[in-house]
């Protein structure tokens, strides 16, 4: 978020309330021009809340909404020129893919020649050139949702709001959807807003991308530093996957700790999240992705050399997951507690095997550890509903 | 055994039905309340069966016995007429004999007039009256029939004889019918039962309309200002009687029911509950005091002898009276 | 398995029974009953003889077809008052009433369905009438001076036929609005349509069906309907079922009460047949959903 | 809904249309309801005082309801007649909807527009076929044979086949709309765990059709005991409720006991109706 | 499938027609007992027909099927002792928890207490003891699906049929399942036959995966084997991530090939599939994994050193794909030929970035060439409808 100049969307402490339920809670952003930026966040977070106030369905509790520079609290719905592709896509059943299409033109008031040339340069641009005489349910799901994104691109809008739009899609669509959403965004060069609770979605697509949790962002940035740099658990813990243990701090050197697990095991990781940094005696919580875990057979000739700081501790292979690139081990460590290291299985003889004993070992900068809810330094992002 | 009457409405009083079945505790009464043009669709589409005694107006079942044959002849030895009045018995007789057999005896008589308050409406005399326009929407009168004969009599025709020659009766009714066509605007409503009319008549809604007599009897006792008046060329006079379904099923029950209700102590509740007289001898002395105070307030002797009994229908009649009928109901006026 | 097939056509010829039965004995065969005697004329008691004679004297008589257009274009009348008082109403229980009030309005809505014409034509009069409760009402509060007969006219007939028909065109409304994803609607404002752009393009085509089957059966129980008018309607009021009745029962003319009833029939499902091919629906698309 | 400064005022003038129109609703059936307590011979103003004779009273005039042994039979022949029916519906509506739900022939779709058409054929005319083709067989068998066919003449039977004949109709929409959204499925899971093909017609599709088929029963019982149109042309003398308060207001005058009978139908029905929409709304939310 | 003992399940020759449609195809395969065996294919390609003969629930054109040794053929559905979970489960919403899994005891007649003790016991094997008295709407979306695998494992089925009984769940729930159903398998060892459309579920949860496709069976093997050793193109394709290119063989010795693609490209790789091993100008379809694919930058100071055949081609980044640990570049090769390789994005400043210069390798063994469909020795496995 570095760019200062004009902003197409900016968001200023906007809360939304229904009773006593604060679904959106002082919510603040500004996206640069033609990004394409995500909103994730568990289900019930406020997310489609969020964005409803953007499209003007909702009115805030409180703060701005400005497009271009322009407030839009007073301004109703249909005059907004920010235009949103629905989780369900909410597509016309009694009109057929030109008359769609055409819909928002023809409340422009635009004429008839006009329209027809606008529609057939927005097919054009989805690469369907062909459908705009068939009816909503003779489309398959990948075509309507490429209906539903040309029904506002046709529009000019100055923002696309996405909500979920693959929910609907089955898994092998929505993995080709995923691509090609980012490929229409670069067409269009137009700023895209997708709402997801998907991390995969949020974190391919995305230029940016906004950690929400209970009504709040809790990070904004983009999907690298989101997944490497997480600034709190939540975004931690969230964001891909991990290994999530409770400790205390033992002793402090700066950002890196030493800690221990509840059962007693001692490891090595650095303080994240919000400052001042933890304190010996501080109760936080451990994050290591699966991915930086080296599970090898414990040899017999003496462990390998290592170069760095390195976690080390022994397990028993539980069983293996094979899933192709993506194979990953559970592995029981000391006193039963449980642990997912990536492995590559190719099937032949060096594949680990259930019941082998291994030694994982990880980097000690890719231990992170975050205050726990509750503590000195850690901040709640809880909900508090009602 | 259970004893099915098609009736007019208080035809057959609770109070009569209970101690009716107090004697003949064996038998059930049950009561389908009717009026003329019903029993005989209804008898017509049963063939006859579904009842086991009717009581149609005289006038009305020769024609409907003729073609649709719905009723069996009487078996007048089991009842008991020592106490009926001969002339009423013999009028009856004379109208419902087909090829020998009787098929009815009568058992209510009554008039078909005016009805007027008289605080409001004093001069109401004739069927013609009800289309005064002074009165404009403050008559009624019942789209029947009746009212049609009331308006040839009150134009100076005798309907009752053109009967016997129907172009003739076509061209009475032409005329009834633009009459009436236009005093359509003078009409509040066509009434449709002696509730109808009661409700209007007693709210001052209208202030006259062609009623039975019985209707008007009822309502002096309730305002003494509302009698009943013969028209001037006479009130048109029916009789109800009793005749037996074709495939009537209880006739033994039926012909006790007849003896029953033919009682003096009977007629009284009978009476009280009808308005109308009995057709026994005395009948007048059988009515409540409020009833024989209101009969006496509407009838001079004249007028008993201006007595119009309504005449057979011959077979073809209904339908031109039906006809006519419909053309004044789908006549427009504002 | 062959069996199992066997058991198949069994069971279909076990459940065609009762629906043959019930078709062809009490639906069928009765209208061709009817067809049957409307082309049967009566010439002279107990003298019958078949031809048109009944449909040309039908076409003969203006009493009779005013009567049938009268009737026809009331129902008209009743069935497109319906739609424009009961389609807010479906609206706002469909779609704008909380999620339990929503089925108390819908319950309430009901309520009328479960007692008779009778009653509520009988209500209407108590109400209507020239000492009815409205009129007092007028008289105590000063607005007028004598009573006012509400009773007895067109537009008591047509307002107690809205009344009892309404319930059969809010029903269906209310289940296809029900059906109606929200989120189209706010697509509707959100591509740019204010509210009657949404109303007129999404909302209505939307309802369609809903629409037109409310319409068929309000129209077919308006044009069927006896009570109300009898009871609720002036001296010049017809009504064909009237007609119907008369000839019927105060005429004994069974064969042009038959031939009367055989227009209706005719009539009604003329008007029907052109509302659906306008409106492009069809009886299994509308009726059959709702 | 749309404008953003006004939406309050647009919906306060919409809320009171809505009043309006429930209080339209309302008003014939609470002024029918009551002049149940007018303690006068008419059912008009002015009010005379309130009492509950039109409902207990043993004596004439005011003879009330509950010893008015004509309305309790009309009730009674109501009741026998809106039974069998409703009884008869449901069992004929089950029928149909395995019939379309369930199976394949030809002329399907055709088949189904004509179990709708009942429902749009006017009562008076259902009524008056019914009563032509029964009279034109009875009568014929009569003068052939001079056997008489009692069921065939106006009476409860015919009433019972004439009502039958539409509200069938709307058992069979009923039940047809619940049977498609069984899941197939549910069925073979059935079949899968051992049972027998009745005992999974007994234990699970029939138990998920109950909800429908109870709404069915109630509803054509509710419809039944209020039909008026087609019973008209087919009651015999075992007169329904309907017909007798009819006479009674045309042919006899209407006293507040038609209100009271009325007031009590409103309650009956209501309470029937409360049940139809409880048993609808069964275990499972879909 | 080396077991030669007694098999659960035998299915010989199985065929089934619908007209004309041809729905399985000669389906031969038997299940060594207590295994977790899966079949997974495309949307259509006849696994719940399949299915459903097993069930009783359709009957094969032709072929045979045996439960236990037996022919099943002539048994009705409610005989046969192999149960079912449905795609939605069908758990009877009229009835609670109880009396769903009581259901298929009462129909063999059981006692009262009989049943109410195999019931609490099952539950206790689901870890769900508590819900007995629950409707079933009250249950979670797990919860229901634990109860119906109960429903059917407390009567003890020679083997238990799934069709794909995840595909209701959302996103979470789906992964959280995948190791429970596993887990489930162990604990009741029974024979499982799973059906789905995801290959991460038949890979991650089965002993054997059979790959079906247009009503045939392509290959059945373990996991490792279909994803390593695929034995046709079909399989390459369907099986975990590829770049596919058509190619020509330009020489071959023995099984090793020079092919050419399309555009020109030379590359060496392997030939797999049926015998006879492709000659020289066969057309050929080649698959690549990203996995295998390293992409480098191009460095001023020569290539580096490398051990064995490799393929290496310069592409240019074309945008990248950040997903944690499975993250992706697209690469334009030589005349926009579109590559994908699997990388690490660390967000630092080592990530690649679209734009660059890179060199990809990779091992000529992991270069599959699948003889092309019609050609010489291509098998066709593709559908003849009608
Ligand atoms: N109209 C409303 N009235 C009351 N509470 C509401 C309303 N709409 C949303 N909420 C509450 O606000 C919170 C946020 O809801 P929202 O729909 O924005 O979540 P979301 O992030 O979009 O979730 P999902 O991923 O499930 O769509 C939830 O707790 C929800 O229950
Ligand atoms: N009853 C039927 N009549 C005709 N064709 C059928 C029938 N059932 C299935 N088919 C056809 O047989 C083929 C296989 O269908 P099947 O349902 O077995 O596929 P599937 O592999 O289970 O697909 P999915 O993953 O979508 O469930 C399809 O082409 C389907 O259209
Ligand atoms: N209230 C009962 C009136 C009975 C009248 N019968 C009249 C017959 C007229 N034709
Ligand atoms: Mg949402
Ligand atoms: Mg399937």
């Amino acid at each position: 978020m570095t760019e200062t100049a004009s902003y197409d969307l900016q968001c200023l402490g906007v809360s939304k309330n229904y009773g006593a339920v604060r679904a959106v809670r002082d919510v603040s952003f500004d996206i640069p021009n033609g990004s394409f930026f995500s909103i994730l966040g568990p289900s019930g977070c406020g997310k489609t809340t969020l964005m409803r106030m953007i499209a003007g369905f909702e009115e805030p509790s409180a703060g701005d909404i400005r497009i271009k520079d322009r407030s839009v609290l007073n301004t109703p719905p249909n005059r907004r020129n920010v235009k949103m592709v629905f989780q369900h896509l909410a597509l016309f059943p009694m009109m057929n893919v030109y008359e769609n299409i055409a819909y928002g033109l023809r409340c422009n008031r635009m004429s008839k020649a006009e329209i027809e040339r606008r529609v057939s340069d927005v097919l054009a641009r989805i690469e369907l050139p062909d459908v705009a005489d068939r009816e909503i349910h003779q489309l398959s799901g990948g075509q309507k949702q490429r209906i539903a994104i040309a029904r506002c691109m046709v529009l000019d809008p100055d923002v696309l709001l996405l909500d979920e739009p693959l929910g609907a899609l089955d898994l092998k669509l929505r993995e080709a959807m995923k691509i090609e959403l980012k490929l229409l965004q670069h067409q269009f060069n137009t700023t895209f807003i997708y709402i997801t609770h998907d991390q995969s979605e949020a974190l391919v697509m995305s230029d940016y991308v906004a950690i929400m949790n209970a009504g709040r962002f809790e990070q904004i940035g983009t999907p690298q530093e989101l997944y490497h740099k997480p600034k709190t658990a939540f975004v931690a813990g969230f964001v891909g996957d991990a290994n999530r243990w409770p400790c205390r701090v033992v002793e402090a050197f700066g950002t890196t700790l030493r800690v221990e697990t509840e059962i007693g095991l001692p490891l090595t990781g650095v303080a994240c999240g919000r400052n001042p940094p933890m304190q010996a005696g501080a109760h936080g919580e451990l994050f290591v992705r699966p991915e930086f875990i080296r599970a090898e057979r414990v040899r017999t000739d003496g462990s390998p050399e290592r170069a760095g700081p390195l976690n080390v501790i022994p397990g028993i292979i539980d069983s293996q997951l094979f899933n192709g690139a993506k194979s990953r081990v559970l592995v029981r460590g000391p006193q039963g507690m449980r642990i997912e290291a990536d492995v590559t299985l190719t099937g032949g003889e060096e594949d680990l095997r259930p019941g082998e004993k291994v030694e994982l070992s990880w980097p000690a900068e890719q231990t992170r550890c975050f205050a726990a809810a509750g503590s000195a330094t850690g901040a709640d992002p809880g909900a508090e509903p009602a | 055994e259970t004893l099915r009457l098609l009736t007019w409405g208080g035809y057959a009083p609770e109070e009569v039905i209970r101690l009716f079945e107090e004697k003949y505790p064996d038998i059930n009464v049950e009561v389908t309340l009717s009026n003329n043009e019903e029993m005989i669709a209804k008898l017509r589409a049963t063939g006859g069966a579904g009842y086991d005694l009717a009581q149609p107006s005289h006038d009305r079942i020769y024609a409907a016995q003729y073609e649709y044959n719905i009723y069996k002849p009487l078996d007048l030895s089991k009842i008991d007429l020592s106490n009926v009045e001969p002339k009423l018995l013999a009028g009856v007789k004379e109208n419902t004999t087909i090829e020998g057999q009787v098929y009815a005896v009568p058992h209510q008589w009554g008039t078909s007039g005016l009805m007027t308050d008289i605080t409001k409406a004093p001069d109401i005399k004739s069927w013609g009256d009800l289309c005064d326009p002074k009165y404009k929407g403050k008559t009624s009168m019942r789209l029947r029939r009746t009212i049609l004969l009331g308006t040839a009599f009150a134009m100076g025709e005798d309907p009752f004889s053109a009967y016997s020659d129907l172009a003739k009766y076509q061209q009475i009714l032409d005329k009834v019918a633009d009459k009436l066509i236009a005093c359509k605007d003078n009409i509040k409503a066509y009434w449709k039962g002696g509730d109808d009319l009661s409700a209007m008549m007693l709210s001052g809604e209208i202030v006259a309309s062609e009623t039975w007599d019985s209707t008007a009897f009822k309502l002096y006792s309730q305002n003494p200002n509302i009698r009943f008046v013969p028209p001037e060329t006479g009130a048109l006079a029916w009789i109800d009687t009793f005749a037996m379904p074709r495939k009537a099923q209880a006739d033994a029950a039926a012909y006790k029911w007849i003896n029953f209700v033919l009682q003096p102590d009977i007629v009284k509740l009978m009476s009280a509950s009808t308005g109308a007289m009995a057709s026994i001898k005395g009948a007048q002395e059988l009515l409540p005091a409020d009833k024989q105070e209101a009969v006496k307030a509407a009838f001079t002797a004249e007028d008993i002898d201006n007595l119009k009994f309504f005449a057979n229908i011959p077979p073809g009649v209904e339908d031109m009276e039906g006809k006519t009928l419909e053309k004044i109901q789908a006549a427009t006026s504002n | 398995m062959r069996s199992q097939r066997d058991i198949r056509r069994l069971s279909l010829f076990l459940l065609l029974a009762p629906f043959a039965l019930w078709i062809v004995l009490l639906v069928a065969l009765p209208q061709l009953g009817m067809l049957f005697l409307s082309l049967r004329e009566k010439i002279a008691p107990r003298v019958y003889e078949y031809g048109f004679a009944n449909y040309v004297s039908f076409a003969g008589e203006p009493i009779y077809w005013n009567t049938l257009l009268r009737t026809a274009t009331m129902s008209l009348l009743v069935t497109a008052l319906a739609l424009v008082i009961g389609f807010p109403v479906a609206y706002y229980i469909a779609k704008i009433a909380g999620r339990r009030s929503r089925g108390a309005l819908f319950l309430l809505i009901l309520i009328p369905l479960w007692v008779s014409d009778l009653i509520r034509a009988f209500g209407w009069i108590l109400l209507l009438r020239e000492t009815g409760v409205v009129s007092s009402l007028l008289q105590w509060s000063g607005l007028v001076s004598g009573g006012i007969e509400f009773l007895y006219t067109d537009a008591t007939v047509v307002v107690g036929l809205v009344y009892t028909v309404i319930l059969f065109m809010i029903v269906p409304l209310v289940s296809t609005l029900d059906g109606m994803d929200e989120a189209m609607i706010e697509a509707g404002y959100n591509l740019g349509g204010n509210g009657f752009t949404v109303l007129r393009r999404i909302i209505i085509p939307y309802a369609m069906p809903g629409i037109v089957s409310g319409c068929i059966v309000t129209f077919m129980l308006t044009a069927g309907s006896y009570l109300t008018p009898i009871l609720l309607g002036g001296k010049n009021s017809s009504w064909f079922t009237a007609q119907i009745y008369d000839q019927f029962i105060t005429r004994y003319n069974w064969e042009a009460g038959a031939t009367f009833g055989v227009l209706l029939l005719a009539f009604t499902s003329v008007v029907v047949w052109i509302g659906l091919k306008l409106s492009g629906q069809s009886l299994s698309t509308t009726v059959a959903r709702s | 809904m749309s404008a953003r400064k006004s939406p309050s005022l647009m919906l306060i003038g919409y809320r009171l249309y809505i009043a309006a129109f429930f209080v339209f609703l309302a008003a014939p059936l609470v002024a029918a309801g009551t002049f149940a307590f007018n303690d006068s011979l008419f059912p008009s103003l002015p009010w005379q005082g309130f009492t509950l004779d039109w409902f207990f009273s043993a004596t004439e005039p005011k003879l009330g309801m509950f010893h008015d042994r004509r309305l309790l039979s009309g009730l009674y022949y109501s009741f026998v007649i809106a039974t069998c029916v409703s009884a008869l519906s449901v069992f004929v509506g089950t029928c149909n909807a395995f019939l379309f739900v369930r199976h394949y022939f030809p002329g399907k779709n055709a088949l189904y527009v004509v179990m709708i058409l009942p429902l749009v054929i006017p009562g008076v005319i259902l009524g008056i076929a019914l009563l032509v083709l029964a009279s034109t067989i009875a009568n014929s068998l009569e003068q052939a044979t001079g056997i008489e066919l009692s069921f065939l003449r106006p009476g409860i039977v015919l009433v019972v086949l004439g009502q039958f004949s539409f509200i069938v109709t709307i058992a069979s929409l009923v039940i047809v709309a619940r049977l498609r959204k069984f899941d197939m499925a549910m069925e073979e899971a059935a079949l899968n765990l051992g049972a027998s093909r009745a005992r999974v017609l007994a234990t699970v599709t029939l138990p998920y059709l109950r909800p429908a088929m109870i709404a069915a029963g109630i509803v054509g019982f509710l419809v039944s005991f209020e039909n008026f149109n087609t019973t008209l042309f087919l009651v015999g003398s075992e007169a329904p409720l309907t017909v007798i308060m009819y006479d009674r207001m045309v042919k006899v005058g209407s006293t507040p006991v038609l209100n009271a009978v009325s007031l009590v139908l409103m309650l009956g029905s209501g309470v029937l109706a409360l049940v139809s929409i409880l048993v609808q709304r069964d275990r499972s939310p879909s």
